[in-house]
């Protein structure tokens, strides 16, 4: 468990605003080289105690060359709310990287892999992507939100990425296929084809996703969002039913997470 | 003419801590977790998480919800149990030379007894919390620390096992903390720490649910600090036996009042989890306090409240 | 098909308020300090300041100190008297055609029965809050609130004296709330407000004396609220005579979760020293949640939590 | 006790900085209308609860016909240097006017009158020297504080107020005379020709002069500060030791005051 972990006060150095959604570029070396893919960091929004604790977020690029890390987020409640508040120049304080990550090891190039990202869920994915791209690996991104607004790291995507597929899917149709992503991706018979799935977005979508794979016997890895207090493994409030040793146990998430294979988890009903 | 060099270490009479500050139960993990933060040795002491004799699994989530200007929490205890412990913890805390302190739960005092037994075969632990505030130790779920008899009873079966000295934390949620405070030196207790967390509850109004899935749960962080430097302050005039302050603790400031009203250390809870270097920075701001006010060893410092 | 109107009105058995936002005592001064932001009839009530029946000086300053996310005062219930508030506060409180509530006070047991006595000769008050939390009228300083003999001897001793409606004011700082509530109950009160102030102290490390005169001060704020919100839920289960609810309410979502428990009315102490219009925006707030989850009537609310 | 108060959201036209003192202009123009000098105004400094309480601040300077108030304060704790970041656009929530202010209507034409301002003290005496001005009422203004930096104020004063003479002190003597203001006030000869004094500034100071001109027998008014809960009068927190039908009360600076005359204040010793 000796981990490397570090606490920094990163700079802000880029700044973009789509309506409720916002990414930071942060100048962050130190974390920058140790990060993988599905790792997040915890950032402490307020000084004050307004809100009290920090507030997890996935790293969504890395560039260590630079030295460099982005956060996207989504404005929800007070905490990012006071984050989206910040500016370049200013500085924030972070401590990460955090948690496991997706696995990249079990593909060679050439495998065909599926990205799937519900709203603010594309961060992780992203990264993910960048890492994917590098290793020769085929990815195919699914990217799914109410409407057109909560897609705004489409164009990123699209210049960054190299995808060999992006797959925009809005509930009212204002861009891409229509219809909740889980729909689409059910639409599309790909699966015999897909060495696995990677998977970040609402609760309801990622169950939906878990079920389809479990058919089809694709593997497939998925980042869990719980409450954390901390982080750091140790306030205990993170967790979730991950079946170990054939038992569900209450695991930490911050730890042992947030990424596990679709089998260990027990789904939220809503 | 200023003070160069401070002397923090304090005496609790069985026991010399190098200086006033140690983690509080259940916000250190098991102290190992925030080794990229902390050099283990620099602290007072590490409390480790509560302990009881088995493995347990805690409550289920939401456990924990933020308020203002604090946490409620209802974690429920959860733990790797006393031998796991002592197999897989001890040796590396040992190792960093860490001052061990451990919080020891029980469903029953037997438990609490057995969980003693189990540590007084270890080496590498300075002395024993015992977290009297478990639920249900006694019937109805309610938890010896609010009942000076429940807790006199608890106390000196848990004495008159242990081989190493016991520190009892109380609960504040009591009429009169003097009464349970008197309860436990009666019982032996070398020494008291409190407060534990206050009961409280928040509602979701949207879902007219509990926002903690245990429905109740303890109140921490910045919120609670002058409650619980008035039950320390009154702790300190009812008993001879040392108090250990904590509720709140974020600055060396705030460490300091309860230094001043008598406590001869400190716990840092809550602020470990947004301020992994909380400790480690309260030892500093104390220290910068000292050399400003030209005082030499902190234990000058202790006790200087006046009204 | 929305909630075009809602009706706020909430019956307490012997009274019915227009709305469930009362004031708190000691926040709001006797009313009519408030009239250039608060048109005090659009109020459920205003509860006055505590009224002894002489007048009062109070403590000496410094008697309140900010700490986080709330306050601590003693100001040690400084006041006109009751026959100036009969004689020139309540007749401009009846122009303003307000609901006057009056928090009463006593040094003795007789002391109540004399203030309560000689307000039960004025017009214009539709209850009396009997606030308990008076230090000095037992021995040793402290008040009947912390036990339920006492709590007992002067609610029925009041009550028996009493032409109006009586609502028993409780402490926080006890270990058993559903004691001392029962024993109000028992005793004859129609209903049941808290929470008072939470005991607190607050040092001053540069001097090492206490930032509040008085030393102890009581605990107000959004720091408490979710302690006062888990009083006022076992409260509510305690007895069977309406509780009102308050303790750092500072919106309409606050006042919600109050009610959600079973809170009948909510006070709003604090959140008018910074917001002198929080009163008639927490009623808004509420108002505008009821409209948008289609509650046509606030006390289809009242006690809808489920654990 | 039908008082003329006014709850605003004030914005902010202008904003002058020295060192650690602050000049606010606002758009108030109610409360403009309203001000007397001598009263104040309290400030809501975080939407957040920390601080929670509003804070006090004399009026510095009114001008009813274009709507603009000022405020002129000191960073000393939290609250003061939270409103410091306070920008010209923002608005900040106010209650005023509050309390009663000096007395003007004993004074005539060509009256001579002395005003002692130490450090942020200096704030209420400013606007009193507007309105003195527009009486005509010969105006002394004693402006003093530790050194130059604490004399922010004196290039406005002499360009706007028009005084007869501005006389000021620094404790080190890097501008004007050199010693406590006190000190240079008892060095002038003075008191004869004087037919009110007007004080704001430490307790030390003000308890000095209040024995100096208790000597003289020239009546003076001074502004008292306390740590003040509400400033509405609700709160019982503000009380100072004031005469009233001879005998001590502890009574509402917010309410009655902050200013009295000097014979009705109990000085606090140090
Ligand atoms: C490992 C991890 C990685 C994350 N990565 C991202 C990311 O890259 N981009 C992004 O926009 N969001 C991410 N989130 C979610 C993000 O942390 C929450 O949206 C944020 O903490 C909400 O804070 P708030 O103060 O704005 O909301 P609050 O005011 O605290 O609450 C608003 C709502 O958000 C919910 N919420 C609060 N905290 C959390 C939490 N920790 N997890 C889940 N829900 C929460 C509350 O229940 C409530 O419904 C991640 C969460 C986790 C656990
Ligand atoms: C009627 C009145 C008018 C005032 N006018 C001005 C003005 O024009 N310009 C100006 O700079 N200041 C003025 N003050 C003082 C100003 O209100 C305080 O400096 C301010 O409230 C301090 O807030 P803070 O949060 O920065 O300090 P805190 O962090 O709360 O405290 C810092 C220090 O200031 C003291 N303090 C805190 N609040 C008060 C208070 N209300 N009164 C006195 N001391 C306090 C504390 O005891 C402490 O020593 C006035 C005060 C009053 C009562
Ligand atoms: C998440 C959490 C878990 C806790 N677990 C324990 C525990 O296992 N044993 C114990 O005695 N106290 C436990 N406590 C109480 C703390 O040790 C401490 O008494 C309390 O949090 C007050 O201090 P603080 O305000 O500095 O956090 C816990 C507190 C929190 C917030
Ligand atoms: C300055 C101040 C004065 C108070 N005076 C009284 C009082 O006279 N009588 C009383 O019953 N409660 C008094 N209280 C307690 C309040 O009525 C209320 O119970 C408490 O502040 C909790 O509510 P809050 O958190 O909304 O302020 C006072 C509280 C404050 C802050
Ligand atoms: S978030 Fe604290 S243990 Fe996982
Ligand atoms: S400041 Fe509240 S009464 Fe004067």
């Amino acid at each position: 468990m000796e981990r490397e972990v570090c606490l920094v006060q990163a700079k802000i150095l880029e700044k973009y605003k789509w309506g409720q959604y916002i990414l930071f570029y942060l100048f962050a070396p130190e974390i920058s080289k140790l990060a993988k893919p599905g790792q997040f960091v915890m950032i402490r929004v307020s000084e004050q105690f307004i809100p009290l604790l920090r507030r997890p977020f996935s790293l969504m690029s890395v560039d260590p060359s630079e030295g460099r890390i982005a956060i996207f987020f989504q404005i929800v409640g007070r905490g990012t709310s006071r984050l989206s508040q910040y500016s370049p120049g200013e500085s924030l304080s972070l401590i990460g990287p955090l948690g496991q990550g997706y696995s990249l090891s079990v593909l060679k190039p050439g495998d065909k892999v599926i990205l799937v990202g519900g709203g603010r869920g594309i961060a992780p994915l992203f990264f993910l992507a960048q890492q994917l791209k590098e290793k020769k690996i085929r990815v195919m991104i699914f990217y799914g939100g109410k409407s057109a607004q909560d897609l705004p790291l489409k164009s990123l995507i699209e210049e960054e990425l190299g995808v060999e597929e992006l797959v925009l899917a809005t509930e009212d149709g204002s861009l891409g296929e229509k219809g909740l992503v889980t729909e689409v991706l059910e639409r599309k018979e790909i699966w015999p084809r897909i060495e696995r799935v990677y998977v970040c977005g609402p609760e309801a979508m990622m169950r939906k996703i878990a079920r389809m794979i479990e058919v089809w016997g694709v593997p497939g890895e998925f980042s869990l969002e719980t409450y954390m207090g901390c982080g750091l493994g140790i306030c205990w409030s993170c967790v979730r039913r991950i079946k170990k040793a054939n038992s569900w146990s209450w695991v930490k998430i911050c730890e042992e997470g947030p990424v596990f294979p679709g089998e260990v988890i027990k789904w939220e009903e809503d | 003419m200023a003070v160069q060099k401070v002397d923090m270490s304090v005496d609790l009479g069985f026991f010399r801590l190098t200086n006033p500050v140690l983690t509080a139960s259940g916000t250190f993990g098991y102290g190992i977790e925030m080794m990229p933060f902390v050099e283990l040795k620099k602290l007072g002491g590490v409390v480790t998480k509560g302990l009881y004799f088995e493995p347990r699994e805690g409550n289920p989530p939401p456990r924990l919800v933020e308020v203002t200007a604090g946490l409620l929490n209802a974690i429920g205890l959860p733990g790797i149990g006393v031998k796991a412990f002592i197999r897989d913890i001890l040796p590396r805390l040992r190792e960093e030379k860490a001052t061990v302190i451990v919080n020891v739960c029980g469903e029953t005092v037997e438990e609490y007894v057995k969980v003693v037994r189990c540590l007084d075969e270890a080496e590498g632990i300075a002395f024993y919390e015992l977290n009297i505030s478990c639920p249900n130790v006694e019937e109805e779920g309610r938890c010896p620390a609010l009942n000076p008899q429940a807790t006199y009873s608890v106390v000196s079966r848990v004495k008159k096992a242990a081989q190493r000295p016991i520190v009892t934390k109380l609960s504040p949620n009591v009429t009169d903390i003097a009464l349970i405070a008197r309860a436990a030196e009666e019982a032996g207790s070398d020494a008291l720490s409190l407060v534990n967390t206050f009961l409280g509850l928040a509602v979701n109004v949207e879902t007219r649910r509990p926002k903690l899935a245990n429905v109740y749960g303890g109140l921490s962080g910045p919120a609670i600090k002058p409650l619980a430097l008035r039950l320390v302050y009154q702790t300190v005039q009812a008993v001879n036996i040392p108090v250990i302050g904590l509720g709140g603790i974020v600055t060396g400031y705030d460490a300091l009042e309860f230094l001043s009203v008598g406590a001869r250390a400190v716990q840092i809870g809550t602020a470990n989890f947004f301020d992994p270097q909380a400790t480690l920075r309260i030892i500093q701001e104390m220290e910068e306090f000292c050399r400003e006010h030209n005082i030499s060893r902190i234990e000058d410092f202790i006790g200087s409240f006046r009204i």
